[in-house]
């Protein structure tokens, strides 16, 4: 339980955030990947924040965790948006911006 | 020694159930078992000494943000049935980058020996100071840091939750008729 | 009032161009009257500081300065010297005829006329500024409304395609007019970013306090730096200068543009290069000059040879005069190339000469155009019954680009020879002269098809001379021609005070370093 | 403005001298800026006429006064100003040849253009006014030339010259082939300049200014004077570049009177008269003008012997009497040269002038539609026997004595080969001639010769004026000499002038022969006419012209539309086809943008990471 044991733990889960995010083709899914990295980041504060004391590190995870929370709820509305106006929620449906 | 162990097994649970959110092909087990690493996670904030947190975590997350996922899965599914494949793209690409990117922080932890560097005392006013000293991180504490240092901060979160409670409502919500009858005609072509 | 002389030349065409805006765009007659006033308004200045200038004193006259951004050391300086006169006069001249020349646009004529002014008022700045920046700036005004005035105005011409590249016609619409003012437009560019970058190392190697051409002139730049940046003014000049391998946006350029565009353009903005060339290139890094002349001087012959021996090959006739404007440019470029006395005051003469006559040709060739509707010389023939006067100037304007004695092409043409024979390589005098001969050639060739042949075919009956205020164009130009031609002192008398202080600066900036 | 010893400011200059230069040129200004008085014909030739008078008077004038004075005198002030100094004078040189040649030309000009009043009277006026007011540029150009002071000015007069004859050969425009003779006259002599430049360049290099009697070495006096002479092979029409002068017969005859046959051809003469100084220390020069005029000579003398065209014949002719007095002056005697050109002036423009009044009768320049118009037109028949005696160096005359002098100095020289050239060109020159007059003044009238009747007073006034010194001037030798500074006695008895009168006088027998009597027909000409039918030397011109020329200026036309602008094309497509292949990268779809980022961020730590 030392710090760099939870940093590495909070960096394997970040990575598999990352794994999701470029592999899951369903909107949802991305999301859940986007709250797993974000997960992990607020692991690493709370890490950093126990082995080197001080009330600020969980204070940022604080602030981090309401900023996802908001993020999430818009990115939900999004998600309504993109399936309400392609019928479906693949995101390679949207393929506007092809150059 | 016992710390170890449970760190162990409580990292092993976060892992496991991450990785099992992004592969499992049917998208409602993956929210729930999002929900199952951020409980598992709540549980390591509560090892790291950061009690508070750990509610908020569960309180928030496996409460808020789990259920809004699952409304989510729900409202975009297409009648046909619970399970939702969700399909996933091309797995090597992520899966090496993913591993890459890890190979790469891992090396800089294990560069930088975390453990011996000193404590950099943390400039703030002297009230806070001593409380600071502590090595505990009271939820008292917490509370006191953040209504004065960082009440700035606070005041712009607030703002921050207000506009993305409106942005989300003016995004999702039905435009006119016309996108309903636009379903309609889908409906009714499919 | 006399001070504020080269403000007002500078600044008339501008004004008049504002004027215009203002005006709505149905009052063609005031619109014409507007610019016509600009136009005069710079002539008579210009004449009035030939006359005004003090040709015993010499040096820079009828200062005026204006700090424009004092901590870089920006000033609007503006000053006359011998060389500048006999430019600014050039100038005056040939805007004078473009603007009488392009009566006869009707499409947007408004714009046109701001165009063209405000081009015109950029290369009246280049000839008076004495500050680097601001030469720069006026280049960039003079070069840019090219873009729109050919490409809005140009016409698009039908080039045969011939030889193995003929997919190179696929892919670009070679001779459109939108090619061509993009070509222009890029190529001069692609130049002026090479002389904006030799004005930042000659600023930095100058302390970074001013940009005055006086004060750059004087400092000793490092024999390296000058050697590396030279070419790239050369270059960047050149290009504009119509230096060879830059020059094949001329052709297309000059064929495009309408009368009173390349009228300006050949007369006038190819003088802008290879004044640049001397002024700036060679001013202020004397030994980089010195140690590039003979390249300069080979491309330069190159240019000439080159130049006719292309535009023989020619079937348009607006293709002809651009090729020989390339083929003219050389001669000032070889006359550059010499860094003596006769060299320089033939290069300067050459510029004003080959100014008039290249203008009087494609005013010419634009009352050609607007009648017979094409330019291709095989459809042309026997206009000399039909048109004696366009026939006649157009005579006297090739004659005085072959170099006929009593025009102002002969003694341009001998003091540039007589400089490159009594310069270092005396070698390139003889290709040179061999174009000039070459000149002979494709010159009258193409004046016997056009003018002076067996009578106009059927369709062509019904053509008619010039008529009213066409005349006055080419007649200011013809004047101009004979005038500087039979008694070239006129001039001389200003330009060699200045070639000569240039030369003894030069001389001895090479001197004060190996 | 540093001017030479001896030489004072233009403004000093004497009236006459004015008049004669500006006369014509103020003729001519006038005629160009007031078109409307050239197109009204008449009154534009009555301007160039007295301007032309007044030129002639000014000649006498000076030449009276050169007369009594003697001496060489300079006016001058300087054209063009270099690095503070004056260069190249522009002004009034009289001297003995200057005053000689200024009042041939005047009146060889005034003769020319009183014959033009009837010969050209039924052009259309606007034509009459121009052909008017190119005679007036062309005499202001020639005098310029005359009264050069030093070789630019001479340079500038010459080409003048060119671009007007260049104008009066084509003044038929409308005749195609008057077009391209035109063309081929100037840029052959155009060619020749290009030697006259040089030249002027060299003189300019070693001595700084254009004066032929500036101090020379002994090289540059042979470079300058062999460049000279290529320019003076040019105008003189001397082998090989004589070819445009049998194709300038093309311009109205009254023009091959005055600019092929007096004036202008003989520029070329008149300039090594000129700048003596230059080729007398040029021996290595003077060795190839002599070979050169005595080759020309015989050259094309037997050219002539087998043209149809009268005009050609006499074309032919003055190209061979340009080879004596080339090579007299390549001899070394200058008055030779000199004497023979004035003389030489005379005459052929009288010729030219009387076959002029036989074409504008019989309508025709072929011999054979003439015949027998001696009992029709007297007067032009007499005239041009006159000048065809004096031509052929038929003893009194002037042609004999000048001719006289040229084979006096060429004697003895180069193996004598040069001198028997120039014996059998006298021979010839007699036959030629006198197949001419027999063929068109005597036998029956064919054609045209039929009904044709004497011309008018105009053009006989000219002719009877002209003879007047194609007779006398011969006896007027001495004087002349004097003037140009030369010894001359008169000398009747000697092997030379019994030889060349006997062979005068044998070729006219001769063509009497054939031509007068018809009895022996000469088979020797045929494959001479065939020969010429050829057109051997033409041909190489057009070659190197239509398959050299033309060609390679259409492979670098080729060159710079495809390579060179070529290069500047693909610059431009090269960017175009980056940019599209770049495009590809949007996929538009949202994980690839993700990927990249990721791609990036892995990037930027790992850099963190390096030692």
């Amino acid at each position: 339980m030392t710090l760099s044991t939870s940093i590495l733990l909070a960096a394997a889960m970040f990575s598999v955030g990352v794994y999701g995010l470029l592999t899951r083709r369903h909107a949802v899914a991305i999301l859940l990947s986007v709250e797993l990295m974000a997960n992990a980041a607020n692991l690493s504060f709370v890490a950093f924040s126990h082995f080197r004391g001080g009330a600020t590190g969980q204070l940022f995870a604080l602030f981090a965790l309401a900023i996802t929370v908001a993020e999430v709820a818009v990115g939900l509305a999004l998600v309504l948006l993109l399936y309400r106006t392609y019928g479906d929620t693949r995101t390679d449906a949207a393929k506007e911006l092809r150059g | 020694m016992t710390v170890a162990i449970g760190f162990g097994v409580v990292a092993a649970i976060a892992l496991l159930s991450a990785i099992l959110v992004v592969r499992s092909p049917n998208l409602v087990h993956a929210v729930l078992w999002l929900g199952v690493t951020l409980i598992d996670t709540a549980v390591l904030y509560g090892m790291l000494g950061a009690s508070f947190l750990a509610g908020v975590q569960v309180l928030l997350y496996v409460g808020g943000v789990v259920t809004l996922m699952v409304f989510g899965v729900m409202l975009t599914r297409r009648h046909d049935g619970l399970s939702v494949p969700a399909a996933s793209g091309s797995p090597w690409r992520g899966a090496l980058t993913a591993a890459v990117l890890f190979g790469v922080i891992a090396a800089a932890v294990m560069r930088s020996d975390l453990e011996h560097a000193p404590v950099a005392p943390t400039a703030g006013p002297p009230a806070v100071e001593a409380l600071a000293a502590s090595s505990q991180a009271t939820t008292q504490a917490i509370g006191f840091e953040l209504l004065s240092t960082h009440v700035l901060a606070f005041e712009v979160l607030s703002l921050l939750l207000l506009a993305a409670i409106i942005g989300a409502v003016v995004i999702a919500r039905r435009r006119d008729h016309g996108a309903l009858d636009q379903n309609a005609r889908t409906e009714a072509s499919s | 009032m006399i001070a504020a002389l080269l403000p007002v030349i500078v600044a008339a065409p501008a004004v008049a161009a504002l004027i215009l805006l203002a005006i709505p765009s149905r009052y063609a007659i005031a619109t014409r009257v507007v610019s016509m006033a600009g136009a005069t308004v710079s002539f008579a200045g210009s004449v009035l500081a030939a006359v005004h200038y003090d040709r015993h004193v010499g040096g820079l006259q009828m200062p005026f300065d204006l700090p424009l951004i004092p901590s870089l050391g920006v000033h609007l300086s503006l000053a006359i010297d011998g060389w500048g006169v006999s430019l600014v006069l050039l100038t005056g001249v040939i805007i004078f005829a473009a603007v009488l020349a392009s009566f006869t646009v009707q499409r947007r004529d408004k714009e046109f006329f701001i165009y063209l002014l405000v081009l015109v008022s950029g290369v009246f700045g280049v000839f008076v500024c004495q500050d680097l920046l601001i030469f720069f700036l006026f280049y960039e005004i003079a070069v840019l409304p090219m873009y729109l005035l050919i490409g809005i105005w140009g016409s698009s011409n039908v080039v045969p395609e011939a030889g193995p590249f003929r997919f190179v016609w696929k892919i670009f619409d070679v001779g459109g007019r939108e090619y061509a003012a993009m070509k222009l437009t890029v190529m001069l560019l692609l130049g002026s970013a090479a002389i904006l970058v030799s004005i930042f190392v000659l600023y930095q190697g100058a302390g970074a306090t001013t940009f005055n051409l006086g004060v750059l002139g004087a400092v000793p730049y490092a024999r390296t730096t000058q050697i590396i940046v030279f070419p790239l003014l050369w270059m960047g000049f050149g290009s504009l200068g119509g230096v060879f391998p830059f020059h094949t946006w001329s052709p297309d350029g000059h064929a495009a543009a309408p009368t009173a565009v390349s009228m300006l353009h050949a007369g006038v903005l190819m003088k802008l290069g290879a004044f640049g060339v001397i002024r700036i290139g060679m001013m202020l890094l004397p030994v980089g000059a010195a140690y590039w002349a003979p390249t300069v001087g080979a491309v330069a012959v190159v240019n000439i040879l080159y130049g006719a021996m292309c535009a023989m090959s020619q079937k348009d006739l607006k293709y002809i005069v651009a090729y020989s404007s390339v083929s003219h440019m050389g001669v000032v470029m070889l006359g550059a190339a010499t860094l003596n006395a006769t060299g320089w005051n033939g290069a300067i003469f050459q510029m004003f000469a080959h100014g008039v006559m290249t203008a009087l040709l494609f005013s010419l060739v634009g009352l050609v155009y607007e009648r017979a509707h094409t330019r291709i010389i095989a459809k042309m023939g026997g206009f000399g019954t039909i048109m004696p006067g366009v026939a006649t100037f157009f005579t006297l304007a090739m004659l005085s680009s072959l170099g006929l004695p009593g025009t102002a092409g002969f003694a341009a043409e001998l003091m540039v020879f007589l400089g490159a024979w009594h310069g270092s390589h005396a070698w390139w005098t003889i290709p040179a002269i061999l174009g000039a001969f070459v000149t002979a050639i494709y010159v009258l060739r193409a004046s016997r098809a056009i003018f002076w042949g067996p009578g106009p075919s059927e369709h062509f009956h019904d053509l008619y001379d010039a008529r009213g205020v066409e005349w006055a164009a080419p007649i200011v130009l013809a004047v101009a021609i004979v005038v500087f031609g039979v008694w070239p002192r006129l001039l001389l008398d200003l330009i060699d005070p200045a070639t000569i202080e240039y030369l003894r600066d030069f001389a001895s900036a090479i001197v004060r370093q190996p | 403005m540093s001017l030479p010893v001896g030489a004072l400011p233009l403004e000093a200059a004497p009236i006459p001298a004015f008049v004669a230069l500006f006369a014509p040129a103020v003729a001519a200004l006038v005629l160009a800026a007031a078109p409307a008085l050239r197109r009204r014909g008449a009154p534009a030739s009555w301007v160039t006429l007295t301007a032309s008078l007044l030129a002639t008077a000014a000649a006498v004038t000076l030449l009276v006064t050169q007369l009594r004075e003697g001496g060489s005198h300079v006016w001058m002030a300087s054209w063009l100003q270099i690095n503070g100094a004056g260069v190249g004078d522009f002004g009034v040189r009289l001297d003995g040849v200057s005053a000689t040649m200024l009042l041939v030309v005047c009146v060889v000009a005034t003769c020319v253009q009183v014959f033009s009043l009837g010969y050209m009277h039924d052009e259309k006026p606007p034509a009459f006014g121009r052909y008017f007011a190119y005679h007036a540029l062309f005499l202001f150009s020639m005098n310029l030339l005359v009264l050069a002071p030093d070789l630019l000015q001479l340079f500038a007069g010459w080409e003048l010259v060119g671009a007007t004859s260049y104008l009066l050969i084509g003044f038929y425009y409308q005749k195609p082939s008057a077009g391209q003779a035109a063309l081929k006259a100037f840029w052959i002599t155009k060619l020749a300049d290009m030697g006259f430049l040089m030249a002027l360049m060299v003189l300019y290099k070693t001595t700084g200014t254009f004066r032929w009697d500036a101090a020379v070495t002994a090289a540059t006096a042979t470079t300058v004077s062999g460049l000279l002479f290529f320019a003076v092979v040019g105008k003189s029409a001397q082998f090989p570049l004589h070819i445009w002068l049998p194709d300038a017969m093309e311009g109205p005859t009254p023009v091959s009177a005055l600019l092929h046959a007096a004036t202008m051809v003989a520029a070329g003469v008149f300039l090594i008269v000129r700048a003596n100084p230059l080729f007398a220390h040029a021996p290595a020069t003077r060795d190839v003008m002599l070979l050169v005029g005595s080759g020309t000579a015989l050259f094309a003398a037997c050219l002539a012997l087998v043209q149809t065209d009268i005009k050609k014949v006499l074309a032919y002719s003055t190209c061979s009497q340009l080879g004596y007095m080339v090579a007299a002056l390549g001899a070394g005697s200058v008055f030779g040269g000199f004497f023979h050109l004035a003389t030489h002036a005379f005459f052929k423009a009288l010729l030219f002038l009387a076959a002029g009044s036989v074409i504008h009768a019989v309508h025709s320049n072929e011999l054979a539609d003439m015949g027998g118009l001696r009992r029709r037109m007297p007067v032009t028949a007499t005239t041009f026997i006159i000048g065809a005696m004096s031509l052929a160096g038929i003893p009194g005359l002037a042609g004999f004595f000048s001719k006289d002098l040229v084979l006096a100095s060429v004697e003895g020289r180069y193996g004598w080969v040069p001198f028997g050239a120039l014996m059998a060109t006298a021979f010839l020159t007699a036959f030629y001639m006198g197949r001419v007059v027999f063929l068109a003044f005597f036998g029956e009238a064919r054609g045209h010769a039929g009904h044709a009747h004497e011309s008018g007073g105009s053009l006989l006034v000219p002719l009877l004026v002209l003879t007047v010194p194609s007779v006398a001037l011969g006896w007027v030798a001495a004087p002349l000499a004097h003037l140009s500074g030369a010894t001359y006695e008169l000398h009747l008895v000697g092997v030379v002038p019994i030889l060349a009168a006997s062979l005068g006088l044998g070729g006219f027998a001769l063509a009497w022969v054939v031509y007068g009597r018809g009895t022996l027909v000469v088979s020797a000409l045929a494959p001479l006419e065939r020969l010429v039918a050829t057109r051997a030397v033409n041909r190489v011109y057009e070659v190197g012209y239509r398959r050299v020329l033309l060609v390679v200026a259409d492979v670098l036309g080729w060159i710079d539309r495809y390579l060179i602008d070529g290069l500047m094309n693909f610059l431009g497509w090269s960017a175009v086809a980056g940019g599209r292949a770049l495009r590809r990268v949007q996929t538009g779809n949202a994980q690839d943008y993700v990927f990249a980022v990721v791609l990036g961020a892995i990037a930027l730590a790992a850099w963190g990471l390096l030692p």
